[in-house]
């Protein structure tokens, strides 16, 4: 039962962050790649950490617990950290002057 | 008092670290946390002005705020997956930027909204400065959203009592 | 060709090493010669820890702490640490030494103006 | 020891190595080297080296990439595309390069299998350090107990070599009072920028976090991967946060640059004076387990225990010391001021 | 249990190598750095994996938590950057030089 939970949640943290990395390579221009690097890295590292928690609950001990509460800890982190990291680099780019894609401009570019 | 209270805090994230409760190892951690709260303590509660039952209500009223969050973040991702697997993806997309002025005053509450704008779909928040958010949104639909339901909900975290009353 | 295979790790970090010497050797800016360096490095350092690793072994560290000394601890079910020691200081006088050859950098960027090394040596004369 | 990672891990590694130094920008070279590291940390991990991998993680991500990045920042960023002339110097590169190499890969054939158990150097004194760190020291994690005790003159010196590197970066850098302190204005005209509020707020939250970490990482290096080395890069990148988020000044009301320098003598002072100490009491030199007459209540196995605790604050004193004095002048050019 | 850990692992570090692709390509510095952050955040995960290949998850999770807890001091440092030089690729002024990109 708890095999299932964890490879659910593994799997649904493998599956975003493989869509994470296809947005990375897809998308037109810096901010749009930024919106998929920035979520779904959160969600997805959140996820597969939460799965290695539950794993954790097989054989239920202080230690087991206390390796459960660190990893909990670190997706607080991340949590935390990513949103600001995403923050930091886009306003770098927009504070240089990168212009947004938008699709009139491209298909001009096009003619 | 923010000594206190941040040695309070520091202590119980050392227990957590350590997992050892022997008398050596508490002691280092009282002596470890001493000094880091004697160093640092003006970085965990910066705001120092705000008063106890305010502080404490703010963070019972965030933890219940949190769990829209994380179904915001469940959303996004999705949607960040829609887009990303979409073959006409280049059609779907219309990213703008924009600029609003929010109500929310104290600075903590600016920083959440700024980071839960960048948490939910389709938007991120580019800059940050006395209220006036820049975003970047990646469809008319998301930039038209914003300030939106978020402000409310953390209006009523962050704001002063008056203003989430009336 | 089974030799070979046992062998790939070695292959790597040749490789590594190489791409390292050649940057410190044919790169004509200084801060790529830094780079290169802490490649070389790098290589180094894998190839000492990776003489220490033992096949079905654990990491170092003794499983029962205190008071379980008369339990025999076998040789074999503990990766040797004597590379990690060496290794451990190594990485962090590297940060030391990268922060001494960053310096002369930077000094040598001011006083020449240019951090290529054939401009350097043209302006010296 | 899983191959399928190693292999992995070893052609990323070899990837972003090319990559880094191949880069026409050098700041971009930088920050693939970050990511080189990143897996270097990767690599030595699932080699079972975990204290290696963590000196390289707090190494990595927290403190030499910044090194990189502040030094571009005061010289060039821009690789000069080559002119005539260099096609030699490349070949002769490549020459010593293969030519070394081959030397090399021909060497391997009297090497050892990988991860073989027997191999020379897994069956000369290792074995003795395996099997006596709990009867001699009762320190379970072998790698402390070789680095601060059976090993613990070796890195007496290691220790003092980061302290002249920082003294070195001193002298080529030079602050105290050769240059006057000019805040000149930045090029797009705004006054010294400064981080957003989001980036501040982070950074508070994260700063007394990292420090309490980096202070428990000190205290259980005998029981799990850490120490002094890593604990005070931690310590030293706390601080290294606070200048980037806010500023070097503010920095430095925390931690000024002579009270760092201080700490840096301090460091290697507690490491040579415990030493010192086991001297008069009539042991060897770091023979700490002669250090049960002094201390309360121990054992000699225990002061050996304690001894080595007390040896890895001097390393953490001054690793974080001279981690702050490097960055702070790398970063402002030695003049202490604004920095990045 | 252990096999879907490896297979997991394997697939992480194979999608890693996509994300490296980009930190590679570029074409801007950040886009570089974008790419990085990600690698960064996965390794954090890649690490508890194997502590938990090895069985002993509890001495490699103070690994994670200081990657966790360090991983954008760098992505930090490269913003301040850019509060100085506004010039996202060193060569000639434009906001995306192929130049510069195409590269390897």
């Amino acid at each position: 039962m708890i095999d299932i939970i964890v490879m659910v949640l593994f799997g649904i943290g493998l599956f975003s962050f493989f869509s994470t990395t296809v947005g990375i390579l897809r998308f037109p221009d810096f901010y749009s790649r930024m919106h998929a690097a920035g979520k779904g890295d959160v969600f997805s590292s959140v996820a597969m950490l939460l799965g290695l928690v539950v794993y954790h609950f097989h054989h239920p001990s202080l230690d087991g617990v206390l390796v459960a509460v660190k990893i909990l800890m670190i997706s607080l982190f991340i949590f935390l950290a990513s949103p600001t990291a995403t923050h930091a680099i886009i306003s770098a780019g927009f504070n240089s002057g990168v212009v947004p894609w938008s699709r009139q401009k491209q298909e001009e570019g096009q003619q | 008092m923010h000594k206190l209270y941040s040695f309070l805090v520091l202590f119980s994230f050392w227990m957590l670290l350590s997992g050892k409760f022997d008398a050596f190892h508490l002691t280092l951690g009282v002596f470890s946390s001493l000094l880091v709260a004697f160093l640092s303590a003006d970085l965990l509660f910066h705001d120092r002005g705000k008063s106890d039952s305010r502080r404490w209500r703010e963070l019972r009223r965030f933890i219940a705020y949190l769990p829209w969050l994380g179904k915001e973040i469940v959303l996004s991702t999705v949607h960040v997956t829609y887009l990303a697997l979409h073959p006409r993806m280049r059609e779907l997309i219309e990213p703008q930027v924009m600029r609003f002025k929010t109500r929310i005053t104290s600075e903590i509450g600016q920083v959440v909204f700024a980071n839960s704008i960048t948490l939910t779909p389709g938007t991120i928040t580019i800059q940050e400065e006395g209220g006036e958010f820049i975003v970047h949104a990646l469809n008319r639909k998301f930039a038209d959203g914003l300030p939106g339901e978020m402000e409310e909900r953390l209006l009523r975290v962050f704001g002063d009592e008056e203003q989430a009353n009336g | 060709m089974e030799m070979l295979l046992a062998k790939y790790n070695y292959w790597i970090y040749v490789t590594l090493m190489m791409i390292g010497l050649y940057a410190m050797i044919a790169k004509c800016n200084l801060m790529k010669k830094i780079i290169g360096m802490s490649i070389f490095q790098t290589a180094i350092i894998v190839f000492y820890v990776s003489m220490g690793a033992k096949k079905g072994a654990t990491i170092p560290i003794i499983a029962h702490g205190h008071g379980a000394a008369h339990e025999a601890v076998r040789v074999a079910d503990y990766v040797n640490p004597l590379p990690h020691v060496l290794m451990l200081t190594a990485i962090v006088v590297g940060v030391g030494t990268l922060g001494v050859a960053l310096a002369i950098a930077m000094s040598i960027h001011e006083k020449y103006g240019t951090l290529e090394e054939d401009e350097i040596l043209e302006r010296q004369e | 020891m899983i191959w399928q990672f190693d292999l992995l891990i070893l052609a990323l590694g070899v990837l972003c190595a090319l990559a880094s130094i191949s880069l026409k920008d050098l700041l971009s070279a930088a920050i693939v080297f970050g990511a080189y590291s990143f897996l270097m940390c990767l690599l030595w991990t699932e080699m079972g080296a975990v204290d290696v991998a963590f000196t390289e993680a707090a190494v990595g991500a927290g403190v030499s990439t910044v090194f990189f990045l502040a030094a571009v920042y005061h010289t060039t960023r821009t690789v000069k595309p080559r002119r005539r002339g260099r096609m030699l110097h490349k070949l002769v590169g490549l020459a010593t390069a293969a030519g070394i190499g081959l030397l090399l890969l021909s060497a391997t054939v009297d090497f050892p299998t990988w991860a073989d158990p027997n191999s020379p150097a897994s069956v000369y004194l290792s074995p003795y350090y395996i099997t006596e760190t709990i009867p001699m020291t009762a320190v379970p994690n072998i790698v402390t107990s070789v680095l601060a005790d059976f090993r613990g003159f070796d890195t007496m010196f290691e220790t003092s070599v980061i302290f002249v590197a920082g003294l070195a970066v001193l002298a080529i850098l030079g602050s105290y009072g050769r240059r006057q302190r000019d805040y000149e204005p930045s090029p797009t005209g705004k006054d010294v920028a400064h981080q957003s509020p989001i980036v501040q707020a982070a950074c508070r939250v994260f700063v007394p976090f990292m420090q309490l970490f980096a202070l428990y990482v000190v205290a259980h290096g005998h029981h799990s991967p850490g120490g002094g080395f890593q604990g005070g890069v931690i310590l030293g990148a706390s601080f290294i946060l606070v200048a980037i988020s806010y500023d070097l000044r503010v920095m430095q009301r925390r931690l000024r640059e002579r009270l760092a320098m201080l700490f840096a003598g301090l460091g290697v002072l507690i490491y040579s004076g415990i030493g010192a100490i086991c001297l008069l009491l009539g042991g060897n030199f770091l023979d700490y387990s002669v250090l049960h007459t002094i201390l309360p209540a121990t054992s000699p196995i225990m002061a050996r225990s304690h001894g080595m605790l007390g040896v890895e604050v001097g390393v953490a004193f001054t690793v974080m010391a001279i981690m702050v004095i490097i960055y702070v002048n790398v970063a402002s050019h030695g003049k202490s001021d604004r920095g990045l | 249990m252990d096999n879907f850990f490896i297979v997991g692992g394997v697939v992480l570090l194979v999608l890693m190598l996509l994300t490296l692709y980009r930190a590679i390509i570029g074409p801007t510095a950040i886009d570089r750095l974008m790419a990085v952050n990600v690698i960064g955040t996965k390794t954090t995960v890649l690490l508890i994996i194997i502590g938990m290949l090895f069985n002993w998850v509890d001495m490699f999770v103070d690994i994670a938590l200081a990657y966790a807890l360090l991983n954008f001091i760098v992505t930090i440092a490269t913003s301040r950057y850019f509060q100085h030089h506004k010039n996202l690729s060193p060569i000639g002024f434009g906001i995306r030089h192929r130049k510069e990109g195409a590269r390897k």
